[in-house]
């Protein structure tokens, strides 16, 4: 029992499991991606194993075919989970839009589209411009999809079960920086539902909002901070649509200050989205310019003198707390 | 040769559906009652209904933006139809997609896309269900001779030939894309060649002999069925009427000359099929004369129930975005 | 000269003249899209005749490739002006994200791409969820291309001489409702650079930025407004990377309101973007909560019942204009 | 038979200095001074060095994720190259790009993609640039087996077909993508044979002999310029290592067995050429050993020179965006 309770695994193993746990209880659920059927590492590992090469399918170098695949299969009542990455998602995009995104709402809602969308971020390992992608930002803004985080391995399993239960497209962002990084798992089953945010600790001078990696940034900011008798309230909404904007608006009201994290370039990210809200919802309770943090409006640089300097760190999160404080 | 009168009979019947319904859509058109985009399907009627005839109506098909033709030729119930073209509450979609998007998954109608090619993967993951599944229900996406230069083309036939899908790729080749001529754009002679680079059967075929379209359909299916994997068929065949009627990318310039649409126009889809019945005394004049008037009474009755339905109410718009909704504003 | 001062022409017109001239002074620029040659209506009209076939090129229906083919042909020295419209670019994502966004950057700056990416939104008419994409917020969000709206045949010929002019890739949108306005464009030779706001009507009470389309909107909301006293300044950025935050700024300083307008859907839109900077740079000069209005987070549904409800009406924006007075 | 000494010697050379190369680069990785991903292209040297030196200088290349050999074959300069996969400013790149992303316009490398078949378009829009400079300037697209899969692929042969641009498709079967064997994931029999698609020639070539390639591109190339359009040309090669050193997608799981493995090594490109120039009196022992040698040495200067380089000042992140700069942040 303390056994259980004291259960550590990464990220990666809590999706691994949720997805294993999904498979056995719903046969119509499947995997579709690359080099998933011989990987011994990642969230796929072992699942061809257990579950066999039909449903744990290898695919050509076809994203746009087998991205729409999924489509066409959940049409017809399967419950596809595609292993893919941001970057790999340019060629696709015509499936994910055209057909995930638009096919229910166009036909009159006529069929449900129950797709895991296992969408990968490189970025942060000298992987250089083609491989760093963070665009989930363009999967807020096209309706239809469903856009999930997860910042650790309590809340990976959960998400990744509601997600796959989900009848809706999901687009399941995975954050590479922190993957490998463990934490407490219960192995009961357990889910956790999409538009209800975190607090991942409470404060009551400024609200910081974060979401995948930046979520562990964001709670070493609060902590330096502490130090210096500021006390941060850190917020991950888990999921970006639906967005839980209550508790965000909640906690700004009672810290009447907001600083907003990304990874994803500045410029109409999450970040800007959720300034934006709160400067049309939340306006009154503002005492301060609501600080917007992001990575750098420029492509990944391969250089590890220069990809650093492009993401926002615990320091410029603080010092950011720090200015709606001034 | 083939002489299961029903079948022939029905033949008939559904290239007559899809005539007269285009005819009165040119006129509604006209007449303002139908907006947007409509690409009409005159002229192409014995490639769809040839193709869907050759399956059953648990068997699946994709469609593109020329799209009154192959949900009719499915089986499509053409007063949802028409309420969907009036964008009626009572149509297909609930008015939500129009002429360019007629969807019946209720017959195997996966739905019509407007954007080039888009609806051929859709169809490759339908047929993948019926694998994993374990039926053996075949897909058939219908896609135009300029949509064979998408990547999407490539890409879809090459999964479902790997996987031994059973997929039909179904090109109706009318040989042009809006004002270009195909001999212009795909490289290869044929749009069936193209099978060579997909080691999958490719059959080049009659468009306007409905007949001929059944035989080759059926034999790709029955292959389908059997485990054998996909085929790709193109029909050639030929628009009567410009690109687009209304909206849409109307193209005036002579891309084609007269003489040209006349020739095809000789070798009617409708008119060769009628007299074959007529010929081999399957069927008399009188038989035709009343199908053809039972349907005319269809099309006036669709145009009618279009007409007396209603436009959805403003509540509508934020519906059927998820299954599981969200606020949305 | 007083035919010249008057002549009036469509945004049509103003763009096709645009494209004449830059290929009549620069044989490097030529076009490519699909059945250019013998459209007889549209900015590309005529073209073929003067210029020939090589140069005004039919494209196959591989968007993707002739996208794609664009950045290679601008890498070599020519300048490639590309017809085509947002729904049929994402089936050519990867083509403009992963080269010709990304290219210049990722090569450390050893080639430029003079490319102009023709980008027509059909919304209005009827044309359903396949037809009606106004995506340029994605094209904000990704770095590496400028983002360029006109509002009037005026601004569309001296910001389309502009955009040929330029040395990066520039993706020009189109809007379709207002293709056909006709507004007073001179004969001699102009060009309006980028990052410059036109501020399309002075105020004090309150300031509406919009672009494209819902420029002459927001000047008919100004227009009721001031009927009811209200003063409104009605500013069009013309381009929105790069952003003349400066001239929004300036504005909100002295109106203290701000309704921003925008055709694409509401997330992460640039209406988002703008109101989220405003709450930023402008704060301390907000009096009231920003408006940001934009299209509807659905798919754009076909039937004349539903489709006008989606997008911002001079009414809407006269009303949240009122709504910053209350 | 190919007798031009210069030439035959500069094959060695080239393919010798890609190994050497590609040997220390699996030592810098191993020793943390390379990080990100870097792909091997040890055992595949005959495919881009004959592919290249059938090319003129001022003719164009583009390149994918296992990039180091084609830009080394054409030429590019191996400091700079070193240099890049350091990270530092005074590489191809500035540092920017890194080992996928080698690129040096000045000698027709227009660049390694890491997206796959994402750079094919970038080599056809080249060629068009040929054809519209009135030049008879030539681009070569590498791409491997699983690239041909994509949809840039189809869509770029059949523009450049269409067209009759000169390009030659140049595809690098290795037979693996990652961990999938082609046989499994493409459909026709050779990659080759996907030409009838487009009706162009189509050529599969011993990837292991730098002459044959040689030979068959210069053909290629030949017709390219002669304004008769492009080829597809396959050359059947081996990768020696895994898919990819370092970081990347490392796939353990023995989806080819060392058997193969060995099979292929004893085909080695390297030494099938060195041998033929010993065999044919050629070239001498001596004359061999003194080229390692000098090749040896200048990648000893290349790491030198990286490891001596200073990385880019914090200033370079936001510089290189836009040719005409706009504030960024
Ligand atoms: C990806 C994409 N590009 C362009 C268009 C615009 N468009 C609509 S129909 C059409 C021509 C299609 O030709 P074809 O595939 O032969 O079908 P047909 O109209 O001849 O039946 C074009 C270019 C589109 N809808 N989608
Ligand atoms: C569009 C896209 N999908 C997936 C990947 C991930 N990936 C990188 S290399 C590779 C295998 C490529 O195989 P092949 O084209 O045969 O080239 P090879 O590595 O064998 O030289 C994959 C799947 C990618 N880079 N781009
Ligand atoms: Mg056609
Ligand atoms: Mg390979």
């Amino acid at each position: 029992m303390t056994q259980t309770l004291t259960r550590e695994i990464t990220l990666t193993q809590a999706l691994n499991e949720a997805m294993r746990e999904e498979m056995r209880r719903d046969e119509r659920v499947f995997i579709m991606g690359e080099d998933i059927q011989s990987g011994v590492y990642g969230a796929s590992a072992g699942l061809a194993a257990e579950f066999g090469m039909e449903r744990v399918r290898d695919c050509p170098l076809s994203e746009n075919a087998f991205m729409g695949a999924a489509v066409g299969a959940a049409a017809v009542g399967m419950r596809p989970i595609v292993e893919s990455a941001f970057c790999f998602m340019w060629v696709a995009m015509d499936s994910l839009v055209s057909q995930a995104s638009k096919m229910r709402y166009m036909f009159g809602g006529q069929v449900n589209l129950p797709i895991v969308y296992r969408s990968s971020m490189y970025y942060g390992g000298s992987m250089a411009a083609h491989h760093s992608d963070r665009s989930y930002p363009i999967f807020m803004h096209i309706p239809g999809f469903k856009v999930v985080f997860a910042s650790n391995a309590y809340d990976g399993k959960g998400l990744m079960k509601t997600a796959i239960r989900e009848d809706d497209p999901v687009i399941f962002c995975e954050d590479r920086t922190i993957l490998g990084s463990r934490g407490y798992v219960p192995e009961e089953d357990y889910t956790i539902p999409f538009g209800v945010a975190d607090v991942k600790r409470e404060g009551s001078d400024v609200t910081i909002v974060a979401i995948g990696g930046m979520v562990g940034l964001a709670l070493q900011a609060a902590e330096a901070l502490s130090q210096e008798g500021i006390s941060a309230e850190v917020i991950d909404p888990r999921s970006l649509v639906p967005l839980d904007l209550e508790t965000i608006l909640g906690s700004v009201s009672k810290t009447g200050r907001l600083v907003t994290v990304d990874m994803a370039h500045k410029t109409c990210s999450a970040a800007s989205e959720i300034a934006a809200l709160v400067a049309m919802e939340g306006f009154w309770s503002l005492q301060a310019p609501v600080q917007r943090l992001g990575a750098a409006n420029v492509h990944i640089p391969f250089s590890t003198a220069l990809e650093p300097l492009c993401y926002p760190t615990a320091a410029t999160i603080a010092e950011a707390a720090k200015a709606t404080l001034e | 040769m083939l002489e299961d009168k029903t079948l022939l009979m029905e033949m008939l019947r559904r290239m007559i559906r899809i005539r007269l319904f285009e005819e009165r859509v040119i006129q509604l058109v006209e007449r303002g009652e139908i907006v947007g985009a409509a690409h009409s399907y005159i002229g192409e009627e014995a490639v769809a209904v040839g193709a869907c005839l050759a399956l059953r109506d648990d068997d699946w098909m994709t469609g593109n933006h020329r799209s009154h033709g192959h949900p009719i030729a499915k089986g499509g119930d053409v007063k949802k139809a028409m309420a969907e073209l009036l964008g009626k509450s009572t149509g297909f979609c609930k008015g939500k997609g129009g002429s360019m998007h007629l969807a019946d998954f209720s017959v195997g109608i996966l739905g019509e896309s407007g954007i080039l090619g888009s609806s051929i993967p859709t169809a490759v993951g339908a047929a993948l269900g019926s694998v994993l599944q374990g039926n053996d229900r075949v897909a058939v996406p219908f896609f135009g001779d300029g949509a064979s230069n998408e990547g999407a083309f490539h890409e879809s036939v090459n999964l479902a030939a790997i996987w031994k899908l059973p997929v039909v790729f179904l090109c109706e080749n009318n040989q042009y894309a809006v004002s270009s001529s195909f001999k212009k754009m795909v490289a290869s002679e044929n749009i069936s060649d193209r099978s060579a680079a997909y080691n999958i059967p490719g059959v080049l075929v009659d468009g306007q002999d409905v007949i001929a379209m059944y035989e080759a359909v059926s034999e790709a299916v029955a292959r389908a069925r059997a485990g054998q994997g996909p085929s790709l068929i193109e029909g050639r065949t030929y628009r009567y009427y410009d690109h687009s009627l209304g909206l849409g990318r109307i193209v005036r310039a002579p891309y084609r000359d007269d003489e040209e649409v006349e020739q095809w126009k000789q070798r009617d889809p409708i008119s060769i099929h009628k007299e074959r019945l007529l010929a081999q005394g399957i069927a008399t004049q009188e038989e035709i004369d009343s199908m053809e008037a039972e349907v005319l009474a269809e099309i006036d009755d669709a145009v009618e129930f279009a007409r007396q339905s209603p436009y959805p109410e403003p509540e509508a718009l934020f519906e059927d975005m998820f299954a599981n909704p969200i606020p949305l504003e």
